[in-house]
C-alpha cells in the first residue's frame, strides 16, 4: 500500500531528530508548526499542503461535528501528543525539506487512529457490524474508511482505500 | 465471540433463544436476530428494474403446480433461447430468478422437472442442507452429500424443510461467516489449487472480506453433474475465466446434452455471478456481493446488514452511494449504460448463434462433407457456451462489462467462423 | 467538487515580458512562465509504455528528411495494417506518435507527403496555427483558414513556424483557456446542435473544466477533408459515436479511397481520442484530458500544470493517485488489463477483415455475382472503419474500454458477414 510505514520509523526517530532538529525547529515556529498544539482545522491549514483537505474538510458532512484532531490523533491524552508530536515533527520535517511523495496519502500508522476515531464517536451505531466474528483471523476487521473514506473531507472518486488483495 | 464481548462495545443483540448447529428453523434465529430476520422474509417482495429483479405473474394454481404467483418467463421474451437450447429441458420452462424465498418451491415446480429425471444433486443450491446432509452422513457432510446427490429428487426432497437459511451462511454460536457447501469447499479448493495454492481450506483460510463474497459463491456459481453418481461439481480446476472453463469441459469430454436440430454435443451455461464478479473491477478493489446485495442500513440506533438480498437498483443509496458519491439517477443510469452495451451485443451473438444452428440443420444429412459439419458444430459448442455464459450471467454484464463484452465478440466470430466451414471454398481467381 | 479545490490553486507570477495576441514564440512566454515553459520543452522525450509512448529510432540523415531519430513503424509491428491501407498514403509510413515538440517536423518528413499531394489543411492541428490564420485572413480567422486549406501543403508551410504553442490554447492577456481551431470551433457547435443546443459558442459558453479537454479536442479528433476547397470537417453533425460518424460518410457519401485489392470506397479513421473519451467513465465523470495528461504538480510552493504532456503511465502518481489510492503498480495493472483485452480483440478483427479483403480479391472479376461482391465492399467499408477507429485511438481502448470493446465487435461481425456474402447460399436439405 501507499505511504511510507511511518511505525517502523519511530525508534529511529530521537536519532534522526538530533540531526534534523535544526531544520524541524526551524519549521515548527515558521509554518507555526506548534498549530499542532491547537484544535483549530486552521492551524493546520497553516501548511498550505494541506489545504485541500481543509477546504475538503469545510465541504465534508463532518465539518460542523469533527475537527482534524478529532479523527487524526488518538482520543487518550498521551496518545494524543505523541502523536501530534510525531506528526508535527515528521511534518515539519518533509514540509521543510519538500522530501514527501504526493498526493499526501495518510500512513498506515494514522490510518489506525483514524479507524479508531470513527469508533470513538460512532460505537453505538456500529456495534452490530464490529462485532468481533474475526475467526478469519481477524485479518481484517471491518475497515471504515472502505467505504466512508470521504467523510472527512469530501472526494471525487470512489472510495477505493483498501489494500489490494 | 459475538455474545461475550469485551472489546468496542455492548453486544446489541439479546440471546432469547439457544441456537445449535442444528437449528434449521430461521423463526427461531429471528428471535435473538430480530431485524436481520425481517429483512430475510422481505425476499418475498417482486419489483422489476430495467433488466433484473422479477414481476409477479399471477397464475391459476393447479395440483401439479400450486403456486399462484411466479416470475415473467425468459423463453416467451426471447424465443430464441428454445433454439439455443433445442433438445434440453431449458427449452420447456426458463423463468427470471426472484428471491430467496421462492429458491425451493420454485425448483420443485419448474416444469424442467417433468421432461428430466433431475437427482438430489439440485438441493445443494435450492434448500437449506447443513442439517440434512449431515444427517444422511450420520455427522458426515460429504458423506451425506454424496447420498443425497445419488438419490431421485422426489426422495432426496423429503430430507429438506426451508429456503436457504440462516445456518447455511452463519456459525450458530460465533455468527461468523462460514461456507457450508461441498461444492464450493472443493471448488475453491481446485480454483486455488490451480494458482499454486494448496490445500486451500476456505473457513480456515479466507479473510472477513472474502467470505462477504464466498457465501455467495457456494451457489451462484457455473457447475455440472459428474459421472454416474450426479455429483455436483465446479470446473475450476484450470481457472475462473470463461476460456479455461471450457477448455475444462473438453478436456473431460463432457456434455449437457446434444443438440436437438443441430447434433452439436452442447453445454448449459449457468449463473456464473461469481466467475463473473472476480473479472471486474469490483472485485480488483476488494467490493464484495455482500457490500451491494447486503449493504448496511440504519435500523432504529443500529447498522445492520440488509438481509433483503436483491437487485441493488432498489437500495442505491445504500449500495452504491458510500463509496460513490454520484445522485442516485446517475448511478442507476450508468449501470444501464453497461447492461444497454452488453445486452446489445448479446442479441448479436444470438443472431450469429440461430443463424449458425439453421444452417447446420439445413446441411446435415444432405450428402455436406461429414468433416465441414463437425467443424461448425464444434465451433456452435464454443459459441453456444460463451453466449450463454454471458447470458446465464444475472447481472446483464455489469459484474464485469469488459469481460462480458470481450467474450460475446469471441462468441460471435465463432460462430460466425462456424457458418463459413459449412460453405465450399471460394472459387480463387484464374 | 474536486476540481474547483484543485483549481484554487492559482498561480501568482510576474510579468517580465508583455504578450500579446501575436506573440507566438513559447520562449518569450516561457520568461513570465518559467515552469511551464520548462515542461512544454520536455516534450521531447521519447519513452515507451506496455502500448504508448514512443521509442526513440535513430536514422541516418537524408537531403529529403534530415531528422536523426523517428518513431517507431506502426506498419512494420503490424503489416496487417498495410493490407487494411492497401492503395492509401498510409501503407507507406505510419508511426507510433511522439510529443508534440515533433508535430511540425513529422508532418513535413512523412512519406506520406511523397505519395500524396497534401494540402495546407493538415497544418492545422501541427503547428501554431493562431497567428498566421489571422495573417492570412487578414485579421479574420477562417478566411485564413479558408486561404491556406486551398493552398498546396509546401507553400501553406511557409506561413507556419512552430509546432503547437502557448498562443493556441492561452489568451495571452488573462491566460485563461481558449478554441483557436477553426474545426473545432466548427465541429462542437454542429455536435451540440445534434443535443437540441443551437449556436454554442465554445469560448462563451463552455466551463472551465470542459476548456481542459476542449483544448485537446481541437486536434485529437477524427476528421475528413470536405469537397475541392479540401475544408477541414469534423463529422460531427450527427452526433460522436462510430455509427453517427459512419452514417455521416454515407450519408455524404465521402470516401478517402478505393482499395486496392478489393475495390471498396473505405474510410481512414484518425485519432478519435476526443470521441472515444466522450463514451467513457472518465467523461461521464468529469475527469478532462488534462487532469490525466497535465496533472497538477507542485514546484516549490506553487502547484503548476505539468506541460510536460504525455503518458500518464509515465506519471501515475500524479495523473492518477489524486483520485486513486491504489499503489502505482496496481494502476499500471489495471490499465493494462483493460489494454490487453482490447488489443487481443483488436488483433481478432484485424484477422477478420485481412480475411474479407483476401476473399473479396479472390471472387473479383471472376464471374462473382456482382451484386454480392457490392455487398461484401459495403461491409468492409463499414467494418474497416469500426477496427480503424479502436486502432487508430491511441488509448488502446484506455479511454472507454467498453465502448472500444463493443465497437470490435461489431467489426468481427461485419466482415465475417461480408465473407458469408460472398458465397453462394447453402442447398437446404430437400
Ligand atoms: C508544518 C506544516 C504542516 C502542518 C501545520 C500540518 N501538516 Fe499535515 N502534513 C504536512 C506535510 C509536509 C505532509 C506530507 C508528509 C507525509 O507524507 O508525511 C503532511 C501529511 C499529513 C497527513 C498524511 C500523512 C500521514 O502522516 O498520515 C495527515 C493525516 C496530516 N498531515 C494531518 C494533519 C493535521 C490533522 C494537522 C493539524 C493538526 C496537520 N496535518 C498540520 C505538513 C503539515
Ligand atoms: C468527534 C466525533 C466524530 C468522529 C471522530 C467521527 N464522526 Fe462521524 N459523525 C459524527 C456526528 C456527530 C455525526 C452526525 C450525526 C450522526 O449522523 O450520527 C456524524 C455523521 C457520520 C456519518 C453520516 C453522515 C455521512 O457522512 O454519511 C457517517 C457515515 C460517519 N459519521 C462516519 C464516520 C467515520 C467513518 C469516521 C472516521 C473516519 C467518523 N464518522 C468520525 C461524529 C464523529
Ligand atoms: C461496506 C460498506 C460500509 C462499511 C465498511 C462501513 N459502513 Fe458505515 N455506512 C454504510 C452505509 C451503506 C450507510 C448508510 C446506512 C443508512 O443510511 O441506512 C452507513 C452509515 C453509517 C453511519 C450513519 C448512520 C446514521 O444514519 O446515522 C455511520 C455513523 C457509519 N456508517 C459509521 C461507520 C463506521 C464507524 C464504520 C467502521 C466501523 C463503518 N461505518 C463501516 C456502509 C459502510
Ligand atoms: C471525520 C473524520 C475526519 C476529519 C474531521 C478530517 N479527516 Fe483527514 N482523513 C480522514 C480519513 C478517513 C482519511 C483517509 C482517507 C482514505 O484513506 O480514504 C484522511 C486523510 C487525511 C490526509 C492524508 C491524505 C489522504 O487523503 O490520504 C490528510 C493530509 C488529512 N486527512 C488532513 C486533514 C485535515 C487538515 C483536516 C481538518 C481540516 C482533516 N483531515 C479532517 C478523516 C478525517
Ligand atoms: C479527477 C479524478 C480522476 C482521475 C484524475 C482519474 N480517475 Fe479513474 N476514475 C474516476 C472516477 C470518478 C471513476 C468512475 C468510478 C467512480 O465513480 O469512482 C474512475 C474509474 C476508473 C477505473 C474503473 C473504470 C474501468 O474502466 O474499469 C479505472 C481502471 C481508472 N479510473 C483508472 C484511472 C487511471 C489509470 C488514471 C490515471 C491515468 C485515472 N483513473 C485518473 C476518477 C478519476
Ligand atoms: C459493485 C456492486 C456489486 C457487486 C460487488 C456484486 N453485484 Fe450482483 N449485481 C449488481 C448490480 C448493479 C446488478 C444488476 C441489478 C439489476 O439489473 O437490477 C447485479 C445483479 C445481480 C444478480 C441478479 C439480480 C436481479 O435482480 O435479477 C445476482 C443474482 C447477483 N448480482 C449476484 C451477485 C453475486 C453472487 C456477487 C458476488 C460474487 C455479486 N452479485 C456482486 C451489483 C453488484
Ligand atoms: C443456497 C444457495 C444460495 C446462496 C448461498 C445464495 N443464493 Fe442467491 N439465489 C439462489 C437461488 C436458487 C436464487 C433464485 C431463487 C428463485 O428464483 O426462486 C437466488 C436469487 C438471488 C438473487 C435474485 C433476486 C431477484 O430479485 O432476482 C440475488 C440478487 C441473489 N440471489 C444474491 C445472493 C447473494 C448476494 C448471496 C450471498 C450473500 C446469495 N445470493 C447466496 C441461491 C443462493
Ligand atoms: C450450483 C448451485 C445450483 C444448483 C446445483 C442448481 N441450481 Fe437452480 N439456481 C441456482 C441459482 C444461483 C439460481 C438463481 C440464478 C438464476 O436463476 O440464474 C437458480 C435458479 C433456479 C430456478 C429459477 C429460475 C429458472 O431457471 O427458471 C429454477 C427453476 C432452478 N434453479 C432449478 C434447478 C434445478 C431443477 C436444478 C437441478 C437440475 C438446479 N436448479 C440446480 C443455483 C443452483
Ligand atoms: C446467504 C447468506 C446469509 C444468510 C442466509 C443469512 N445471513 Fe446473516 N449475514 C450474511 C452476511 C454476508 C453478513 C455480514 C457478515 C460480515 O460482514 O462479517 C451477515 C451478518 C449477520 C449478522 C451480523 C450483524 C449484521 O447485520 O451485519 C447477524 C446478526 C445475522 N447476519 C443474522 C442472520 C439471521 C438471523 C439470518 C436468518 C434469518 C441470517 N443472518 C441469514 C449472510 C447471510
Ligand atoms: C465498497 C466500495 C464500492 C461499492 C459499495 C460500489 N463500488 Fe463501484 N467502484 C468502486 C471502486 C473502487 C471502483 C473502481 C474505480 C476506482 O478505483 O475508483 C468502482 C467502479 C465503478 C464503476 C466504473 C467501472 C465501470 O465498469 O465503468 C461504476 C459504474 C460503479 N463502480 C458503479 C457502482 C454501483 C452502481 C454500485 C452499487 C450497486 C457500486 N459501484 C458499489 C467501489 C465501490
Ligand atoms: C482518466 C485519465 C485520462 C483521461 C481523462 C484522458 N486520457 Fe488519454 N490516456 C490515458 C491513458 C492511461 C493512456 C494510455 C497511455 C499508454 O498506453 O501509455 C492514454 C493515452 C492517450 C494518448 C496516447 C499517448 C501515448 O503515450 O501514446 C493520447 C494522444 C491521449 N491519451 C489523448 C487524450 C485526450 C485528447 C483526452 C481528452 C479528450 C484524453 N487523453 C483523456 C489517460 C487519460
Ligand atoms: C494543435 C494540435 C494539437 C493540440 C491542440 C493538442 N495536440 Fe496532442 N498531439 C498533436 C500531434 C500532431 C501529436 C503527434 C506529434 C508527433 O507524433 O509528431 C500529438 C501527440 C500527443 C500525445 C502523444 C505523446 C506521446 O508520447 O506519444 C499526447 C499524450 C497528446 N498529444 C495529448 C494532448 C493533450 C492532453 C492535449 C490538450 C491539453 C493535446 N494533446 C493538444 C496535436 C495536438
Ligand atoms: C484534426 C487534426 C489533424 C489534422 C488535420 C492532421 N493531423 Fe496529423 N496528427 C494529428 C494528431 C492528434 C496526431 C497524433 C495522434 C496520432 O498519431 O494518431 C497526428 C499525428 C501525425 C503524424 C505522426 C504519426 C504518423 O501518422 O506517422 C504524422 C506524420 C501526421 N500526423 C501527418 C499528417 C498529415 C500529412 C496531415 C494532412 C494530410 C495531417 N497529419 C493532418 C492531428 C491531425
Ligand atoms: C495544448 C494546450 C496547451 C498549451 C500548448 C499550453 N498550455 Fe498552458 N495550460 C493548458 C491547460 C489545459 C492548463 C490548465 C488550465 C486550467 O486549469 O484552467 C494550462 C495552464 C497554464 C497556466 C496556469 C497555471 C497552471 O500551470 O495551471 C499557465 C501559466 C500556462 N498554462 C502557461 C503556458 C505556457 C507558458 C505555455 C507555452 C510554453 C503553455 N501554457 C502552453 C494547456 C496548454
Ligand atoms: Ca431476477
Ligand atoms: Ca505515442
Amino acid at each position: 500500500m501507499g505511504g511510507r510505514a511511518r511505525g517502523a520509523l519511530a525508534p529511529v526517530v530521537a536519532g534522526l531528530a538530533g540531526v534534523a532538529a535544526g531544520v524541524g525547529a526551524f519549521t515548527f515556529f515558521y509554518a507555526r508548526g506548534a498549530s499542532y498544539l491547537t484544535n483549530d482545522p486552521k492551524a493546520c491549514a497553516n501548511c498550505h499542503v494541506m489545504n485541500e483537505q481543509y477546504d475538503g474538510w469545510v465541504k465534508s458532512s463532518h465539518r460542523s461535528v469533527a475537527v482534524c484532531n478529532d479523527c487524526h490523533t488518538p482520543p487518550d491524552f498521551v496518545g494524543k501528543y505523541a502523536t501530534k508530536a510525531s506528526n508535527g515533527f515528521w511534518h515539519s520535517f518533509y514540509f521543510t525539506t519538500g522530501a514527501f511523495p504526493e498526493p499526501i496519502r495518510i500512513t498506515p500508522r494514522n490510518r489506525a487512529v483514524t479507524e479508531r476515531a470513527c469508533r470513538n464517536c460512532h460505537s453505538a451505531v456500529v456495534e452490530a457490524m464490529v462485532a468481533d466474528r474475526a475467526g478469519h483471523g481477524g485479518r481484517d476487521a471491518v475497515s471504515c474508511l472502505r467505504c466512508h473514506g470521504s467523510v472527512g473531507h469530501l472526494e471525487l472518486g470512489a472510495g477505493g482505500s483498501l489494500p489490494v488483495g | 465471540n459475538i455474545f461475550e464481548r469485551k472489546q468496542e462495545a455492548r453486544n446489541p443483540f439479546y440471546r432469547v433463544v439457544e441456537l445449535t448447529d442444528d437449528t434449521e428453523d430461521p423463526a427461531v434465529w429471528g428471535k435473538n436476530f430480530p431485524l436481520q430476520y425481517d429483512g430475510y422474509r422481505r425476499t418475498v417482495d417482486q419489483v422489476r428494474t430495467r433488466f433484473g429483479g422479477s414481476e409477479a405473474v399471477p397464475r391459476t394454481p393447479t395440483a401439479a403446480d400450486p403456486r399462484s404467483v411466479v416470475a415473467q418467463s425468459r423463453l416467451e421474451e426471447d424465443p430464441r433461447l428454445g433454439t439455443m437450447w433445442a433438445g434440453y429441458a431449458f427449452a420447456k420452462d426458463f423463468r427470471e430468478e426472484r428471491g430467496h424465498a421462492y429458491m425451493l418451491e420454485d425448483q420443485v415446480y419448474t416444469e424442467r422437472q417433468q421432461v428430466a429425471k433431475q437427482p438430489g444433486t439440485c438441493l445443494h443450491c435450492h434448500a437449506s442442507m447443513w442439517a440434512p446432509y449431515r444427517k444422511a452422513g450420520e455427522g458426515d457432510l460429504f458423506r451425506g452429500f454424496d447420498r443425497l446427490n445419488a438419490m431421485p429428487y422426489a426422495e432426496a426432497r423429503k430430507w429438506v424443510s426451508h429456503p436457504v437459511a440462516c445456518v447455511d451462511c452463519h456459525d450458530a454460536q460465533t455468527m461468523q461467516l462460514r461456507v457450508t457447501r461441498p461444492g464450493f469447499l472443493e471448488g475453491i479448493k481446485a480454483a486455488k489449487a490451480a494458482q499454486g495454492v494448496a490445500g486451500y481450506d476456505v473457513n480456515r483460510d479466507a479473510t472477513r472480506q472474502e467470505m462477504r463474497a464466498f457465501v455467495c459463491g457456494q451457489c451462484h456459481v457455473e457447475y455440472y453433474f459428474k459421472g454416474p453418481e450426479k455429483r455436483l461439481t465446479y470446473p475450476w480446476s484450470r481457472g475462473l475465466k470463461v476460456e479455461q472453463i471450457a477448455d475444462y469441459y473438453d478436456e473431460s469430454g463432457f456434455k449437457d446434452w446434444v443438440h436437438a436440430e443441430s447434433g452439436a454435443p452442447v453445454l448449459k451455461a449457468q449463473h456464473p455471478e461469481f466467475e463473473m464478479w472476480n473479472q471486474g473491477i469490483h472485485a480488483r478493489s476488494g467490493v464484495a456481493c455482500a457490500d451491494c446485495h447486503m449493504p448496511y442500513t440504519r435500523v432504529g440506533a443500529l447498522k445492520i446488514s440488509d438481509h433483503h438480498v436483491r437487485s441493488p437498483l432498489l437500495s442505491v443509496s445504500h449500495a452504491c452511494q458510500s463509496c460513490h458519491r454520484w445522485p442516485e439517477p446517475e448511478l442507476k443510469a450508468r449501470v444501464e449504460a453497461s447492461q444497454e452495451r452488453v445486452f446489445g451485443m448479446r442479441n448479436q451473438a444470438m443472431d450469429a448463434l440461430v443463424a449458425l444452428i439453421g444452417d447446420i440443420k439445413a446441411v446435415r444429412g444432405n450428402g455436406a462433407a461429414a468433416d465441414r459439419v463437425e467443424v461448425a458444430q464444434g465451433r456452435q459448442r464454443r459459441a453456444q457456451f460463451f453466449l450463454d455464459f454471458v447470458e446465464a450471467e444475472n447481472s446483464t454484464g455489469f459484474h464485469a462489462p469488459q469481460e462480458a463484452l470481450r467474450i460475446l465478440g469471441q462468441s460471435i466470430d465463432l460462430s460466425r467462423q462456424g457458418q463459413l466451414a459449412l460453405r465450399p471454398p471460394l472459387v480463387a481467381k484464374k
